[in-house]
């Protein structure tokens, strides 16, 4: 997204309740900036993401996609985020396939004890989706107008 | 439409500093659907509930979003304000502007415009929101209990003593399990017997306890709080209510060639037999694969000696249903086969032996009365070798062994090697061991013992083969400190085989569609804070069943899954978490995908008829959710194409509302 | 009339892009589609495009009407943009004939102003053709490969393009392009028209007639126990609807782009279960009824609202693209055929 | 070993009918020409004996019309299912699509189907008739007249990369059961994974925006037998009817790509069927190669009841980033 002629990547972070959404929480107890672009959605579990979830934020203008669960073997549930995982590899390996650049979704794994990394993840994926500039690829023309 | 309210909260200068809270309340004015919204220095307060409850009133709003701290801060805080004044709990969305916004960012400008945004998305999912009531369900209490060891019998006195109606079900003639075999335990010695078997009395007497013994589960129905369950009791052809276990008829039974298996066959029993003197219930079993009357019907001595008239030849399996609130399961374990141990000449040689049939042997309740004999030929041995970790920690052998450790082997070795050298000071004992752990409470200090006090000879290094020759067992081993082959010539080896889940579990697992790991042990809900819970509710693990575990850890663990069952119990109505999935059985195909990645088994298919778009009628498969038993999770609305399974709460289209809010 | 060489077809071209976007037939690896002329792009050989003539003029998608809101308040914006002039070169007469069923939706009342709009400015060049394939019958409804009509008529023959208006913005353009094509006579591709017909006759379909459909027939195929069997395996997808050039059915869909609402129309197909779904459910509830609409569409109730003209052409895309090879000559024949039984 | 053919068949669903195994059989009819043969259901022996047939240009997949063919009545079906068909046979039984007792599979051995288009290309327009003999297909047109042509030349595309050419599912087999076959099916997608990221772009927006959203894929498709699509589903959030924006193309095409994933038996009906050739096959059998490659190989409908992939996991799979790296990187 253009703000004020400067590229700004909208991030969308989908993060489980348990561990990601706390983990940020803990982020901002702590004060740890990150930017401002990112834009987080409570989520039960990683597993409830669904992939029309990620195009759906990918057409309507985000830059970049990231979803946060437990650690594997941490899941609230239990296995929520193994599936997540599977999930995520396949579908990610599609869009890279089709062309989409690989490095505007990602998948990590924050712990409700992980403040600083949570931080630390979206300051680099937000640098990492910046130098690739505007999603144009899986944008939808209509949204822009 | 929805009528919401908004309520910015300045959270003092925690919000306010960073977000021009004013300017938030005044942008998210315009939102669809809202038609008040307003901004205080402290929404959690008193004061600010009130505004809350007021506003609920005045202008009769449907939903609410208060823009303010995490809602793992106040979430339930502003629930209850809004039930309280007549809304729908559910009907509230928090907009987390302090930790995600206020608190990571400080440019004054672009924390108020995320703010906005924030607020807008949970405005979106709210006018998506539909009231929500928690289900509700009756607790049937009464616990189940399946196993009867050490584990089960525990948890069946603690739920006992709370007052509950507890049923153990236990697949031999008497409760007991593993520890009515053992002879001494680690590190306190402690007779395992007179240990025991008063908690076996214990149980036998409690009005609160019934024991199916010589029984199994054979069906589970139902879910938290009503399982239904058929139990299959097995003829035991000896009517409980009227033999006394007197006795007479396992001394009078002429079939006296029958294997003993409580003495794991180290000697024979007749084939109406009490497993052993302290048995619970005491009570005689006709073990129907060696009893003359019962295969050619010719005998009948035990009939004619048992003056109470118990014995009943005609009797069959019989069917028991009862309803549970609580089942937990108390399986234990077993010691692997060592069928596969080629190398230790198991099979070849009675004077290699397992670590329980060394119980046995050292039990005076025993085949040889407590002395230390061998098999082979009953002489006194003077030169016996331990071998510890068979088939544990099997990382490379894993089609023999199993990758975990045992747990239980070092210490039980120890207490072996102690004791023998203890009561016969003129043997040698050697000790093979990959690692020596004793992390538990005295245990290192009683390994020392064994060691220092009783001059053990612990060897780190392995066993390479061992042979049988003549009247000794060649023992081949290797020395790794001072790195040199080894060769004993041992009267008796024993093996501390690796234990494993018992084989009644995997079948029983599916039963309670509660899951297993790789090893057959059952999976706890959290391998941290939900121990002794299984993911399926209702469902709690006790003993080796989750994993191995010596006595007092068994113990601990059998008082912990009998706390959380009481806690069950004590609940007259089960308050589900509403934000539950749930199946559009119209647009559900059956093909099962959301019951396979279900952690908690609360998914069940049904045939129903449905009247089909081109009118005609068809019986199509399809799932229903158990509302008691989902957790919520979500898995299955990703697993299910069609998009028929959804989540309260979370709906497809809330999130989806909220990512177009957010990316607008 | 007027001719140019096969060589100089390109500077035919060149001149009509002076004016207005030119579209011509031209081949891909998946066979020839109008593709827009661009200096170096060949036409095709090929019989016909893969999709026909009706894409330019009743697109698939298309804006309606867009909707922004501001605050409480809602501003309906036009977004129709007066189009530009554009060509379509090289449509086969059963394209063209199409266009006359299309204008008989589309320009009575009500009257559609942006199907109108397109067919103002679109000038359409018609070929004659000279090798119409086995899926070819557009001689049962009456239609002449040899004399296609719109605007500009054409024959091709092995050196030679020739050049024949029919309308007035046919001779206009026509006048265009007197530089670059010379002038001939109309006699000079009489011997073609002539074998045109000769294959015409032995084309497999030649035999096949709509003479027992059109008109008031209604109540003799509507409980024929046939559609069932014909419709057994229909997969209910659109792709006869969608490469057939006369269905025009459409849907009105919003997208909400989150800045506005864009009210936009695009195709619909009478095959799918969701056809015309309205509060009460489907009006055709099973594919037997959605498939005898589609073929009594084509052959009775259009006929019976247009002077007796079935709305079919044809073409033969739908028997090539079918995925079970269901189509409009099985129904015809199969369902005409039952008179003989 | 005999190829089979239609006289074969034909006799054989005769019987099938006249001995009271099924009361209806599902086959291929007769078209206007020679290769225009439609699916069909046959209730009686006259019908079998006029309009069935089988042959070189059979390719339609029949299974699964027997979740809709099931549901009416109480009388089994007898099917004819090739080698490929009957891993949608399976995988359709391990979804519970329909009821196995009502069904009478008859499995046939089958060495590939013919594409037509691959005929007319090679033969040109105006094909008047078409036969082959298993070795050679003949072929009369009206402007050239009489041509032979190799029966390998017209092999259609997905029977050249055939994956197996074992029945795995039938109540009775004809012909050899067949075996499970090396194919150079991965080639392709290979292919692409090795372009470079701005080239995959470039093909696929290219192919994808031919999409005409008309559904055939989907709609012949038999893993996808949803009772309701979503994007036939107004309240799905993805409904949609048509490509109004490119991003509606990919959309369609990723999202069910990956509802079949790991339940996609690579039958090809999905091109097959594509009035714009666009080979969506590939999207289907990069899935399954990245399956293969991330979790092991697994052939959908092999077996009934086996665990989808993505119903299934090890607490050792592969992490979503290296994932994408290995699925592009694997043939590098």
């Amino acid at each position: 997204m253009q703000i004020n002629g400067e590229f700004k990547p909208l991030i969308v972070a989908f993060c489980c309740n348990w561990c990601s959404y706390a983990g940020a929480d803990l982020a901002g107890n702590n004060r740890l900036a990150y930017p401002e672009n990112v834009k987080i959605i409570k989520v039960p579990c990683s597993c409830r993401v669904n992939p029309m979830f990620i195009l759906r934020a990918f057409q309507r203008g985000a830059d970049g996609v990231i979803i946060c669960g437990c650690h594997p073997g941490d899941c609230h549930y239990t296995s929520g985020n193994y599936y997540t995982r599977r999930r995520m590899s396949l579908l990610f390996s599609m869009l890279n396939f089709l062309g989409i650049e690989k490095e505007r979704t990602r998948v990590e794994w924050v712990s409700a004890a992980e403040g600083a990394k949570f931080a630390a993840t979206m300051n680099e994926f937000t640098e990492a989706v910046a130098a690739l500039g505007e999603n144009k690829r899986l944008e939808d023309l209509r949204c822009k107008r | 439409m929805q009528r919401i309210g908004v309520f910015v909260c300045w959270c003092g200068s925690n919000i306010a500093g960073t977000v021009d809270v004013k300017a938030v309340a005044e942008a998210l004015k315009n939102e669809p659907g809202v038609v008040f919204s307003t901004d205080y220095q402290y929404m959690c307060s008193q004061a600010g509930q009130d505004i809350i409850k007021n506003a609920i009133k005045e202008h009769n709003l449907s939903g609410i979003v208060v823009c303010s701290c995490s809602p793992r801060m106040h979430e339930q805080t502003f629930r209850k304000t809004a039930q309280a004044a007549g809304l729908n709990p559910y009907m509230v969305e928090i907009s987390n502007i302090r930790e995600q916004c206020s608190w990571v960012h400080k440019d004054m400008e672009k924390g108020t415009e995320k703010a906005i945004i924030l607020g807008k998305a949970a405005i979106a999912k709210v006018n998506l929101n539909a009231p929500l009531t928690p289900g509700e369900s009756p607790v049937t209490k009464r616990a189940l209990v399946i196993g009867g060891g050490i584990a089960g019998i525990q948890t069946a006195l603690d739920i006992a003593d709370a007052g509950f109606p507890v049923d153990i079900v236990e697949t031999k003639p008497t409760i007991g399990g593993k520890m009515a075999q053992l002879d001494k335990t680690f590190p306190t010695l402690d007779c395992a017997a007179c240990i025991l078997t008063p908690k076996m009395v214990d149980a036998g007497q409690s009005d609160k306890i019934r024991i199916f013994s010589y029984s199994e589960v054979s069906q589970v129905k139902g879910f938290v709080g009503n399982f239904d369950v058929t139990i299959k009791k097995k003829a035991r052809y000896v009517k409980e209510d009227l033999c006394t276990g007197c006795g007479l008829c396992t001394e009078k039974c002429p079939q006296k060639k029958v294997p003993n298996e409580f003495n794991l066959g180290m000697d024979n029993r007749r084939a109406i037999y009490i497993p052993f003197a302290q048995a619970v219930p005491k009570v005689a079993t006709i073990d129907a694969d060696y009893c003359t009357m019962l295969k050619s019907g010719k005998c009948g001595v035990c009939s004619k000696v048992c003056t109470a008239g118990a014995i009943d030849y005609t009797q069959k399996d019989e069917y028991i249903e009862e309803k549970y609130g609580a089942i937990v399961v108390a399986t234990g374990y077993n010691p692997i086969s060592m069928d596969k141990f080629d190398e230790y000449a198991y099979n070849q040689s009675k004077d290699v032996i397992t670590s329980l049939e060394f119980e046995r042997l050292t039990n005076a309740a025993g085949p040889t009365a407590g002395k230390l004999l061998r098999p082979s030929d009953n002489k006194h041995p003077h030169t016996i070798v331990f071998v510890q970790c068979v088939g544990s920690r099997c990382a490379n052998c894993a089609e023999k062994g199993k990758e975990y450790c045992s747990k239980i082997c070092c210490m039980y070795t120890a207490k072996h090697a102690m004791l023998t050298r203890d009561k016969y000071p003129d043997t040698d004992v050697y000790v093979f061991y990959i690692d020596v752990r004793t992390p538990g409470k005295s245990f290192d200090e009683f390994y020392r013992r064994a060691v220092e006090e009783y001059g053990v000879h612990y060897i780190k290094g392995m066993v390479g083969k061992i042979a049988p020759e003549g009247d000794v067992l060649k023992v081949q081993a290797s020395d790794l400190i001072n790195n040199k082959q080894i060769h004993i010539d041992a009267d008796l080896v024993v093996l501390a085989a690796a234990i494993e889940p018992d084989k009644s579990a995997r079948p029983l697992a599916t039963m309670l569609t509660a899951s297993m790991d790789t090893n057959d042990f059952f999976t706890e809900a959290h391998p941290k804070l939900r121990p002794v819970e299984s993911p399926t509710a209702g469902v709690f693990l006790s003993g080796a069943c989750q994993g191995p575990k010596d006595i007092p850890e068994t113990v601990a663990q059998a008082g912990a899954a009998a706390s959380k069952v009481i806690g069950l119990l004590a609940k007259d109505k089960l308050m589900g978490n509403p934000c539950v999935a749930h199946s559009n059985e119209l647009m559900c195909n059956g093909c099962s995908s959301c019951e396979r990645v279900c952690p908690y088994g609360a998914i069940t298919y049904s045939d129903k008829e449905f009247r089909m778009p081109d009118r005609t009628v068809a019986i199509r498969r399809v799932a229903s959710v158990n509302e008691a038993v989902c957790q919520g999770c979500g898995a299955c609305t990703v697993a299910c194409p069609s998009g028929a399974m959804d989540l309260k709460g979370f709906a497809n289209n809330q999130i989806v509302a909220e990512v177009d809010a957010i990316c607008k | 009339m007027r001719k140019c060489s096969l060589q100089n077809l390109e500077t035919v071209f060149e001149k009509i892009s002076e004016s207005m976007t030119l579209y011509i037939p031209a081949d891909t690896k998946d066979g020839a589609d109008f593709t827009k002329w661009t200096k170096g792009v060949q036409m095709s050989q090929a019989l016909n495009t893969n999709r026909s003539a009706k894409d330019f003029f009743f697109p698939q998608t298309e804006d309606l009407v867009e909707f922004k809101t501001e605050g409480k308040n809602i501003e309906v914006i036009d977004t129709r943009k007066e189009s530009e002039d554009f060509a379509v070169f090289g449509v086969r007469a059963c394209d063209v004939k199409s266009f006359d069923i299309l204008d008989r939706v589309f320009l009575t009342e009500p009257y559609d102003s942006y199907y109108a709009t397109r067919r103002e400015h679109g000038v359409i060049f018609s070929l004659a053709c000279t090798r119409p394939a086995e899926t070819c019958f557009c001689g049962t409804f009456g239609i002449n490969p040899a004399e296609p009509g719109a605007d500009v008529s054409m024959w091709k023959t092995d050196s030679e393009m020739f050049f024949e208006a029919n309308t007035e913005k046919g001779k206009e353009i026509l006048k265009k392009l007197e530089s670059v094509t010379q002038s001939a006579d109309a006699s000079d591709v009489d011997g073609q028209k002539k074998k045109t017909g000769e294959i015409m006759k032995k084309l497999p379909l030649s035999d096949l007639s709509a003479e027992k459909f059109g008109k008031g027939m209604t109540s003799k195929y509507f409980d024929s126990p046939k559609w069932r069997e014909l419709s057994a395996t229909c997969i209910g997808c659109g792709t006869c609807t969608f490469v057939c050039p006369t269905c025009q059915c459409y849907d009105i869909k919003d997208f909400n782009s989150g800045k506005g609402v864009i009210r936009y129309r695009c195709w619909d197909s009478c095959m799918y279960s969701d056809f015309t779904k309205m509060a009460h459910g489907n009006s055709r509830n099973s594919q037997t009824e959605r498939f005898r609409q589609r073929f009594m569409h084509k052959l009775v109730y259009y006929p019976d609202n247009n002077d007796g003209m079935f709305s079919c052409v044809g073409c033969g895309r739908c028997l090539n693209k079918c995925p079970i090879s269901m189509n409009i000559v099985k129904v015809m024949k199969t369902l005409g055929g039952e008179d003989n039984e | 070993m005999q190829k089979i053919n239609s006289t074969m068949l034909i006799e054989k669903a005769a019987q099938l009918l006249e001995n009271g195994t099924a009361d209806r059989v599902l086959g291929w009819k007769k078209g206007e020409f020679d290769y225009d043969i439609t699916p069909a259901v046959f209730n009686s022996v006259d019908q079998i004996k006029k309009e069935f047939v089988f042959g070189d240009f059979c390719g339609a997949n029949l299974s699964k019309y027997l979740v809709k063919e099931t549901r009416k009545g109480d009388g089994k079906v007898a099917v004819f299912l090739k080698p490929c068909d009957t891993y949608s046979f399976n995988q359709l039984l391990t979804e519970k699509r329909f009821d196995r007792e009502k069904v009478y599979a008859v499995g046939i051995s089958c060495e590939g189907m013919a594409d037509i288009f691959k005929v007319k290309q090679i033969a040109g327009d105006g094909i008047v008739s078409v036969s082959s003999d298993g070795e050679n297909v003949k072929v009369e047109t009206l402007y050239d007249g009489e041509k032979t042509i190799k029966l390998s030349d017209v092999i259609a595309e997905r029977c050249i990369n055939c994956k197996s050419r074992k029945c795995v599912a039938y109540d009775e087999l004809m012909g050899e059961e067949g075996e499970i076959i090396d194919s150079d099916r991965f080639d392709m997608v290979s292919k692409i994974e090795s372009m470079s990221e701005d080239e995959r772009f470039g093909f696929w927006q290219n192919e994808l925006s031919k999409c005409i959203r008309c559904n055939a894929c989907r709609n012949v498709c038999p893993a996808c037998t949803c009772e309701k699509c979503v994007f036939d589903n107004p309240d799905s959030c993805a409904q949609n009817k048509a490509p109004a924006d490119s991003f509606e193309e990919k959309m369609f095409h990723i999202i069910r790509a990956f509802h079949v994933a790991g339940r996609c038996t690579d039958c090809g009906e999905c091109s097959r069927v594509c009035p714009q050739n666009i080979p969506l096959h590939l999207l289907n059998r990069k899935f399954i190669k990245d399956i293969d490659t991330f979790y092991g190989e697994y052939q959908a409908g092999a077996q009934v009841g086996s665990r989808a992939p993505l119903v299934d996991y090890t607490e050792g799979d592969i992490e979503p980033g290296e994932a994408v790296m290995k699925g592009e990187s694997e043939n590098a």
